[in-house]
């Protein structure tokens, strides 16, 4: 096992018992701030990956935003009966059962992945020489464009729909 | 070099800890949770695909995805909201006036 | 050829005329319309005779009636020797009859109605008669059977009247049933119905069979058979015997006309028509003389106990058709037609002498309850006598000429021939005492009827009692058309004039056999007067006591035999319950409509149970979604 | 990729109606501050939206100049198409909300907008070559969407409605996106046409893990489409949202949802037709079984027409099995006469809606031939039409799809399907039989107004004339995707 | 194309005769006043009888060519036309179709209040799409008509019906259309089989393969027997004739069961040779038991339409029989023998309305002796009574004795069985004359009772003559249809009995194929 790969073993472990204790908490409260914990974890994994921007993000927006909104929702509501009752429904076993056999399935598959397509141009070398960022700015303001113009619509429906939904009284 | 089907491997853990979050939780929100957690598998996934494949698309999907996860988050907690005013629970198995 | 035409042609205009305006316009008048054109027809049928004497035989087509393929079939007269002496018969008699009728008739609701069925009647059966082929003499065939349906149904408001022409009408389908297919199978055998090619070509199918699940009979015999069961309907025979007493709910010019002389004689005159199929086939023709034996005996017996006056003359019917087919089995033809031509005058006669009773009596129909009405009735009475004794075989009467030929020629036809003899020579007395008891109970004694019948007791009108005498006349004169050889040289008439179509008697006995039939026969009918005679004028009490000694006899003949019964027990009732309970109740409503019905609420049931899926939670319906994945993916997996 | 152009801008051209769409969806929201009348907006919008129209067939014609942004946006004949029964169904919803939002007190200006940026989003995913940009389109849509189901905000049954949309949408797209993920990690892009290429390159069109990610995808779009098991947010969310958005719900998203699924399988998946075949075949047999056999026990219309609407999508998914371009074009055209068809049942049912009054029971519908025999008329034409019976427009979809499924040697799949649309002219024909056969309970009054009228005239007419002179649209659809 | 003839008159009569009522019917939409409304509906029908007339008077009779013919483009992407025409066969189904239409109005003139307008557009729009699938050569024009007619049939019964209509509306509706669709699947499959083509001349003229004819036959069949009715799939039938108006009823028996039996000459005969040879046998048993079946539920009957209704079963089993033995005689009588069912049970089902609308009962059991309170009617009743029996003389005979004739020709044991049809059908005719007509009438419905029942009226006896004229033409002259006949049917033989699977042994060894 190379150094990477115990390394790799330490956050692979520590983001499936995040997201375990993520899902199984009893407290949202509590759930949230293990998801935290999460992003951080993924957050390095990206590292790893040399997606430096990505990480970056993952933090910002992430743990820094979307996590914020539950936080708050959570305030909102103030879901303090919430911890004196049963966390899991009816249907539990089942849903264990299928996350169970879901990944049993998908390892199963995805497990042998192993050909891959003939390589692109972003080798860790190229990216590294211009600089991560650069090089996803780049490729965001030319090739995926449109895709990015089409994101900022859906953000703007974002606002507009929460809003129009969220507001307390329009009239 | 840690081998691809690793992080694969691993994206696919979380996505199934995040299907089994999703069918077994009975708050909202931690439903809701458990959504963001299998978009983040996603992600895992991409962003080690981009990489082995030294391509980029998939780290910019990973940021689209991000800001859509945004988008919904905002969208989602929005109805919660307007949903809670209404009927003030939370709990999955309290929702079912449409039925049948 | 527009005679011709116009025979028929005569009465429908009539009838046409009296349906549509009788109930407005024409009302009580109706015979002065039915009676001219029946009488026109009679006129243009003597013409028609005149032409036949002459030699001059018509076959003539007047349009196509239906053409299909290869099947061709017109409309159109033969008028042969066979034809002409029917069309005679019918028309004179019918002539008096309409004539009986205005006075029998007078008064009734349905007066033009009466006029326009029995006009219809007439068309029908001339049509029967004329037809030149087998389709259009099942449509005269058929048509007079309607004919008889509404007659019989004339009085309608009476149940049991509703029944019985309903009961014809139903019984004569089943006679008809073989009778088409019986026209079928000559189409199919001989490429053609008309009477001229089919019997031109008779003999060239013989020895073909048919196979018929999965035995081969004779074809020819199959044909004649078939066409046997239509006779065999329409002539009241065994075992179809039953409508014809039934039928007489019917007014009693309708039983005189329709149920005596004409219209079930028509069995007869198809079997003599078809003479050359059935000159062909052995067995075909000892079926047809064994049925008529039998019925003519069975009938005979039948008619020793029933009391009700139209019922006795019934059953003496069905017993003087069973004679006929017991000639036109041992093949004798003329000597069949030649009993059609005498029964028709001296049937027609009883029927009409019972209506005058039944008339002077308020429809009474009862001869137990009638009785001495000899004093107020001459006229009836003395035809009644006339009519008897020609019924009965006395020499110098009608009956006795046509009745000797057939024992004679019955006699001379082998071993059945003999038995046959024994028939109806047995037949002969049952006959002459039946007929003698009524003329007893009926005319003689005291009579035994409410005072206040006795009060209005009187002789009939003379628009009744003149068609009496004439019929009285043809009675008694008709028969010396065929004086047997042994009285006189070339006295068959009748028979050589016939020959042509029907051909000669097959064998010629000796003088000597003759005179022993003609003795024999002479002696049964003296025997039955003379039973008849001790048994109600001499010792009123005896027939009691016989009916007490025999009594279960009694009982079998008096309720004819159970056959009514029987019919009622295994085959309508059967039909009736298990339309109702099996077919109707069970296969349709249970079994059909419940599959019809059921798959729907099945579907319904589905329905309800799997709406209970969409609970209703988000959750399960992840859950759903989860695993349809899932589903899908393991099926990949495992398909592999 | 253009060189000349870096950033893609020449490919603006190409977007036009997209941009037009929303950029008057962006009016409307500016507009919403200075305009109180609805109409105006709803007439904004509309005259947007033939603007758009008119774009789309003035600039490109009916087939289409092609591609742009390095490949991500794709113009052509079944894009095109498509937009045309966008802007149908938009223009049509609009017409008939506009009263109704009133009625439901829900009568905001966003709600025009959002209409906009939904078709929009649909818009996007017509002309999706890219999985990224057809993902994010799906979003555009669906987030809308979830929006307009949640409008009537003092309602719970719209929040739920919402809610539920909104959960099972979101869980949909975690699986497209790791289906997405797959795809891409196997072949290296996410351009449809590259994938295409890559799979026959690289030969893996067998591999297990393609074929996983392909399972994904077909999970999610078959969730906009409502394939059973994946429909069942259907009939909750067509109950408890807006009606007007239930219609256009009802054709919008499912259209879109088969313009993705069509273009995914048939332009990057086409070589693996028999992998996909066998997954579509049997969901495309209980969904027909499920949508038609538990409508019947239904006693809301608007559910039942949900459960119908899932029917629907069955019938329509044959002409996808069919793998041949005919059988797109079957059931693109079939989309097209069922925007027709449903829009105008949804119609007539929103007119029944009225202050004090929910008009979504079937005993409501109890005489209304009676008091309305017009109304009873028009929603007769289109229940006829739903079942598929000639000479109504829904006959000649059901034909085209059917006869396209038998084409291509699914005969057994067509007499399943027949017998389905038998049991489904059950609860049909229950509609009709209401409105004609029984004796009405209390008198129906009907909302009407003129752009209602104009709505239902134009459905009832194009299912008419489409019905009888059915070239009309063939020829179109035909000349949109050529066999 | 050779076998067709164009339509030589100077204007296109098909169409005309098809699309009148149609036009008559959108103008019904502009009004208002009853009485309108019923003497524009009443022009209307009147009027395309009129105009259907020249299809009689001008039909060339030597040829089995299609005549009259009209094409034009119509779904040219689908290589679909507007294509129609008539020949012997279809040519007498205009003529009682357009004259059963103006019937079925002139009885509802006073019998339908409610909802007048919808009727007459429902009549009207019924009587053109049954005349479009009489006309229909192009198997995609037939199958809209013939699906579309079934629109208007269910609101008659439904909403005009009687206290059942409902259930019955809907089993007609659904039975038929699982039918119908089972035929689309069909034509679908013809349609590529025969390379792109739903032209039914083209169609019949090509060989398939036997074990697609036999598939093909089969789901035709499901449409065809479903429509006759054939037993067991018959029971659609007495409801919807008892719950149906009078109209209803008239059309329903007079020409909706007629396309059934239409359809296998149409399209089963001349374009699955074989597997009608193969199927000719089940059919036979199929037919002798509706025949048989269908009378012996006749006797059971307690209701006067239903028991219209079931020998309805029976009479068709007849038709079923004669077109399926094959021959000339057996397909004719079967044409003709619709002709004859369609003229005498329209007629019952007319008279039966015309009484229901006095007595307001179908019980048979509460009638009795209407012979004395409405002899006029009593005498017309029993006329169609020895029609619908097959007496000589009447329409019914002939058409009874040819198929009788053919079935026997054909096989004989059938022939034999189908006969003792002939016996029941005299039982229950009869049986319902003696109960409803004969023996004494309840006073309540003479002229002095409680209520009185009136005699037929001059609207009623002129909208009964026509029929009651026909049937004894038809019976003394029959050629004057069998001749129409002739050139068609023995092409439509020539077609069946010729094919390249000729002979007995072979259709066994490839049906052993086939399973």
């Amino acid at each position: 096992m190379t150094i990477q790969q115990a390394f790799f073993s330490y956050f692979a472990g520590a983001i499936v018992a995040l997201s375990l204790l993520v899902v199984t908490r009893k407290n949202p409260v509590h759930s949230v701030l293990w998801m935290l914990l999460l992003f951080v974890h993924i957050a390095s994994l990206y590292l790893f990956l040399n997606a430096e921007f990505l990480a970056a993000i993952q933090i910002i927006i992430y743990a820094g935003a979307i996590l914020v909104l539950f936080l708050f929702v959570i305030m909102l509501l103030n879901l303090r009966k919430e911890e004196t009752e049963k966390r899991f429904q009816g249907q539990w076993p089942f849903g264990l059962a299928i996350g169970v056999v879901l990944a049993v399935f998908v390892v199963l598959i995805v497990g042998k992945i192993g050909v891959l397509p003939e390589l692109g141009q972003y080798s860790v070398e190229a990216v590294k020489s211009e600089g991560h960022i650069m090089t996803v700015g780049k490729v965001l303001y030319t090739e995926f464009l449109l895709p990015f113009e089409i994101a900022s619509v859906i953000l703007l429906v974002a606002i507009v729909g929460a809003v129009v939904l969220a507001k307390r009284s329009l009239e | 070099m840690v081998p691809l089907s690793w992080y694969i491997v691993l994206s696919a853990i979380v996505f199934s800890i995040g299907v089994f979050g999703f069918l077994a939780r009975r708050n909202l929100i931690i439903v809701f949770m458990s959504l963001e957690l299998m978009l983040n598998s996603v992600n895992i996934s991409l962003a080690a695909f981009s990489h082995y494949l030294q391509s980029m698309r998939g780290q910019i999907l990973v940021f689209f995805i991000i800001t859509v996860a945004a988008a919904e988050a905002a969208i989602g907690l929005a109805i919660l909201i307007a949903f809670y005013r209404n009927n003030p629970t939370i709990k999955v198995d309290e929702i079912n006036l449409l039925k049948g | 050829m527009l005679k011709y035409t116009l025979i028929p042609l005569l009465p429908l205009l009539s009838f046409i005329i009296n349906i549509l305006f009788g109930r407005n316009f024409i009302k009580d008048k109706a015979h002065w319309i039915a009676v001219p054109a029946v009488a026109g027809s009679f006129i243009l049928a003597v013409s028609a005779f005149m032409d036949v004497t002459a030699g001059n035989v018509v076959n003539i087509n007047i349009y196509d009636w239906i053409v299909s393929g290869d099947f061709h079939v017109s409309i159109g007269f033969l008028i042969d020797q066979l034809t002409s002496i029917m069309l005679i018969v019918v028309t004179s008699i019918s002539t008096l009859i309409f004539i009986y009728s205005i006075g029998y008739m007078h008064g009734d609701g349905g007066y033009y109605r009466f006029f326009a069925y029995l006009s219809l009647f007439v068309f029908s059966m001339l049509m029967l008669v004329m037809a030149n082929n087998f389709l259009l003499l099942y449509f005269g065939w058929e048509a007079v059977g309607l004919c008889s349906y509404f007659l019989i149904g004339f009085w309608f408001h009476k149940k049991s009247a509703a029944d019985a022409g309903k009961k014809a009408f139903i019984v004569n389908r089943f006679g008809d049933f073989g009778f088409g297919l019986g026209v079928i199978l000559i189409f199919l055998t001989y490429g053609s119905i008309d009477y001229v090619q089919v019997f031109s070509n008779a003999g060239s199918v013989v020895g073909q069979t048919i196979n018929i699940l999965g035995t081969d009979y004779d074809l020819i015999t199959v044909i004649c058979l078939l066409l046997f069961c239509g006779a065999v309907g329409k002539s009241a025979q065994l075992p179809l015997h039953v409508w014809l007493p039934d039928a007489m709910e019917g007014p009693t010019p309708v039983s005189a006309l329709i149920h005596a002389a004409t219209m079930v004689t028509a069995g007869v005159f198809m079997v003599a028509r078809c003479n050359p199929l059935f000159n062909l086939s052995h067995t075909a023709m000892n079926t047809v003389a064994i049925v008529g034996g039998l019925t003519a005996i069975f009938a005979a017996t039948i008619g020793l106990v029933q009391n009700d006056i139209k019922r006795v003359i019934a059953y003496s019917t069905v017993s003087q058709l069973g004679y006929m087919f017991l000639a036109l089995g041992v093949g004798a033809y003329s000597a069949g037609i030649f009993h059609l031509y005498t029964h028709a005058y001296f049937k027609a006669l009883l029927f009409l002498g019972s209506g005058s009773v039944i008339h002077a009596l308020h429809d009474e129909q009862n001869m137990q309850k009638m009785g001495g009405l000899k004093k107020y009735m001459p006229i009836t009475y003395a035809v009644f006598i006339i009519a008897t004794l020609s019924i009965t075989g006395i020499p110098g009467l009608a009956g006795f000429f046509s009745k000797d030929e057939i024992l004679y020629r019955a006699y001379l036809g082998g071993d059945t021939g003999k038995f046959l003899w024994l028939l109806g020579t047995v037949a002969a007395l049952l006959t002459s005492f039946y007929s003698w008891r009524l003329i007893f109970l009926t005319f003689h004694g005291k009579f035994r009827g409410t005072h206040e019948q006795e009060h209005h007791l009187h002789e009939s009108p003379k628009v009744i009692t003149v068609p009496l005498m004439f019929l009285a006349v043809g009675a008694i004169f008709a028969g010396y058309v065929g004086i047997p050889p042994l009285l006189m040289e070339h006295g068959d008439r009748i028979g050589e004039f016939l020959a042509p179509v029907l051909g000669h008697p097959h064998s010629e006995g000796s003088h000597a056999e003759e005179m022993m039939v003609m003795a024999g026969s002479v002696l049964v009918a003296l025997g039955g007067w003379f039973i008849a005679y001790r048994m109600y004028i001499k010792s009123p009490e005896l027939p009691k006591k016989v009916g007490e000694m025999f009594k279960p006899v009694y009982n079998l003949l008096f309720n004819k035999y159970y056959v009514d019964e029987l019919y009622s027990k295994t085959l309508v009732q059967p039909v009736i319950k298990a339309s109702d309970k099996v077919v109707l109740g069970f296969i349709d409503i249970k079994i059909i409509e419940g599959i019809v019905n059921g798959v729907p609420a099945l579907i319904g049931a589905f329905s309800r149970k799997f709406r209970q899926v969409q609970t209703g939670h988000l959750s399960n319906y992840g859950l759903a979604m989860a695993l349809g994945a899932l589903a899908i993916i393991g099926y990949m997996i495992f398909m592999k | 990729m253009e060189t000349t152009d870096l950033v893609g801008l020449s490919g603006l051209r190409l977007i036009i109606p997209e941009l037009t769409v929303i950029c008057i969806a962006l009016i409307l929201l500016l507009l919403e501050l200075i305009v109180k009348k609805k109409e105006v907006m709803a007439a904004v919008g509309i005259a947007g939206t033939l603007v758009a129209l008119y774009g789309t067939f003035k600039l490109f014609g009916i087939n289409g100049p092609g591609q742009a942004f390095a490949n991500m946006f794709v113009l052509d004949g079944y894009a095109n198409f498509f937009k045309l029964i966008f802007y149908v169904n938009v223009i049509l919803t609009m017409c008939i909300s506009l009263k109704y939002m009133a009625v439901e007190k829900a009568s905001y200006g966003e709600y025009y907008a959002l209409l906009l940026f939904s078709t929009s989003g649909m818009m996007i995913m017509a002309s999706a070559a890219d999985l990224i940009v057809l993902y994010l389109g799906l979003e555009l849509m669906a987030l809308s969407t979830y929006i307009l189901a949640g409008l009537m905000r003092k309602q719970l049954r719209s929040n739920e409605a919402a809610l539920k949309y909104f959960f099972l949408g979101a869980f949909s797209s975690a699986f497209l996106l790791y289906g997405i993920s797959l795809t891409y990690g196997l072949t290296g892009t996410t351009n449809l046409k590259e994938i295409a290429a890559s799979l026959q390159a690289l030969n893996i069109a067998d591999s297990p893990i393609v074929f996983l990610g392909l399972i994904f995808l077909i999970v999610s779009f078959g969730f906009k489409i409502a394939l059973v098991p994946f429909h069942m947010w259907a009939p909750d969310v067509y109950e408890g949202a807006p009606t007007s958005i239930t219609a256009f719900m009802s054709v919008g998203p499912k259209a879109a949802g088969f313009a993705v699924l069509g273009r995914v399988l048939f332009e990057a998946f086409g070589s693996m037709h028999v992998q996909w075949n066998a997954v579509l075949i049997p969901l495309a047999v209980i969904t027909m079984a499920a949508g038609s056999v538990i409508a019947l026990a239904q006693s809301n219309i608007k559910r039942m027409l949900a459960y119908s609407s899932i029917a629907h999508a069955g019938y329509m998914l044959l002409g996808i099995i069919a793998g041949t371009p005919g059988g797109l074009t079957s059931t693109v055209n079939y989309l097209m006469i069922y925007t027709f068809m449903n829009i105008g049942a949804f119609a007539v049912i929103i007119m029944l809606r009225r202050e004090g009054f929910q008009g979504e029971s079937i005993d409501d519908y109890m005489g209304l031939a009676k008091g309305h025999p017009l109304a009873a008329a028009l929603m007769l034409i289109f229940m006829f039409s739903l079942t598929g019976i000639p000479p109504t427009a829904g006959f000649i979809g059901k034909f085209y799809v059917f006869m396209e499924a038998i084409n291509s040697g699914h005969t057994n799949l067509a007499i399943i399907a027949v017998i389905f649309s038998v049991i489904s002219a059950f609860f049909y024909l229950r509609i009709v039989m209401y409105m004609y056969m029984k004796d009405p309970k209390e008198d129906v009054v009907l909302t009407t107004s003129y752009s209602m009228n104009f709505a239902l005239a134009i459905t009832a007419v194009m299912v008419l004339v489409i019905g009888v002179f059915p070239s009309l649209l063939l020829d179109l659809v035909r000349v949109s995707i050529p066999g | 194309m050779e076998n067709i003839i164009l339509n030589q008159l100077s204007y296109p009569i098909l169409t005309y005769t098809v699309f009148l009522p149609v036009a008559g019917a959108l103008l019904l939409l502009f009004m208002r006043n009853a009485g309108l409304i019923r003497v524009t509906t009443l022009l209307t029908t009147v009027a395309t009888f009129v105009i259907s007339l020249p299809l009689l008077t001008n039909f060339d009779k030597t040829t089995y060519k299609m005549q009259f013919v009209e094409r034009h483009e119509w779904i040219p992407s689908w290589g679909i036309n507007y294509f129609i025409g008539i020949d012997g066969i279809s040519v007498l189904f205009i003529f009682l179709t357009t004259m059963l239409s103006v019937l079925s109005v002139l009885v509802s003139w006073k019998a339908i209040e409610n909802k007048a307008k919808e009727f007459h557009t429902a009549v009207l729009a019924l009587e053109a799409g049954m005349l479009g699938v009489f006309v229909a050569l192009d198997f995609f024009l037939f199958y809209i008509f013939w699906e579309a007619m079934l629109i208007p049939m269910f609101l008659l019964i439904g909403v005009w019906g009687g206290p059942q209509r409902v259930y019955a509306a809907i089993k007609f509706f659904l039975y038929t259309l699982v039918g119908s669709v089972l035929m689309l699947v069909g034509i679908v499959v013809l349609y590529f089989t025969a390379g792109g083509t739903l032209d039914i001349l083209t169609l019949s003229s090509l060989q398939y393969p036997l074990q697609l004819q036999f598939w093909l036959f089969l789901a035709f069949f499901a449409a065809f027997a479903v429509k006759v009715p054939m037993f067991p799939f018959h029971t659609w039938l007495p409801d919807a004739h008892t719950e149906a108006p009078t109209a209803g009823s008239v059309i329903l028996a007079g020409v909706l069961l007629k396309m059934g039996a239409y359809g296998f000459l149409r399209f089963s005969m001349p374009m699955f040779p074989d597997a009608t040879r193969m199927f000719v046998k089940p059919i036979f048993i199929l037919s002798v038991i509706g025949i048989i079946y269908g009378a012996l539920v006749c006797l059971a009957q307690k209701d006067l339409k239903r028991l219209i209704a079931y020998s309805s079963v029976s009479h068709m089993g007849f038709v079923t029989l004669g077109i399926f033995a094959l021959n000339a005689q057996g397909v004719e009588g079967g044409i003709l023998q619709m002709v004859n069912h369609g003229i005498v049970t329209g007629a019952l089902f007319l008279m039966i309305g015309m009484i229901y609308e006095r007595t307001h009962t179908r019980v048979i059991a509460d009638y009795g002796g209407f012979a004395t309170v409405v002899p006029w009617y009593a005498g017309l009743f029993i006329i169609l009574t020895f029609a619908s029996i097959g007496l000589p003389g009447t329409n019914g005979f002939i058409g009874e004795f040819l198929i009788l004739f053919g079935a026997f020709k054909a096989q004989k044991l059938y022939g034999v069985l189908a006969a003792t049809g002939v016996i029941l059908g005299a039982g229950y005719m009869l049986w319902l004359y003696q109960k409803v007509f004969w023996q004494t009438p309840d006073p309540d419905y003479g002229p002095s009772g409680r209520h009185p029942v009136r005699d037929l009226d001059l609207r009623e006896v002129v909208t009964l003559a026509p029929l009651i004229i026909l049937i004894f033409w038809i019976g003394f002259y029959p050629n004057v249809l069998l001749s129409y006949m002739h050139a068609s049917v023995e092409h439509l033989l020539q077609d069946v009995n010729m094919s390249a699977y000729a002979g007995k042994e072979t259709l066994i060894a490839q049906l052993k194929e086939i399973f």
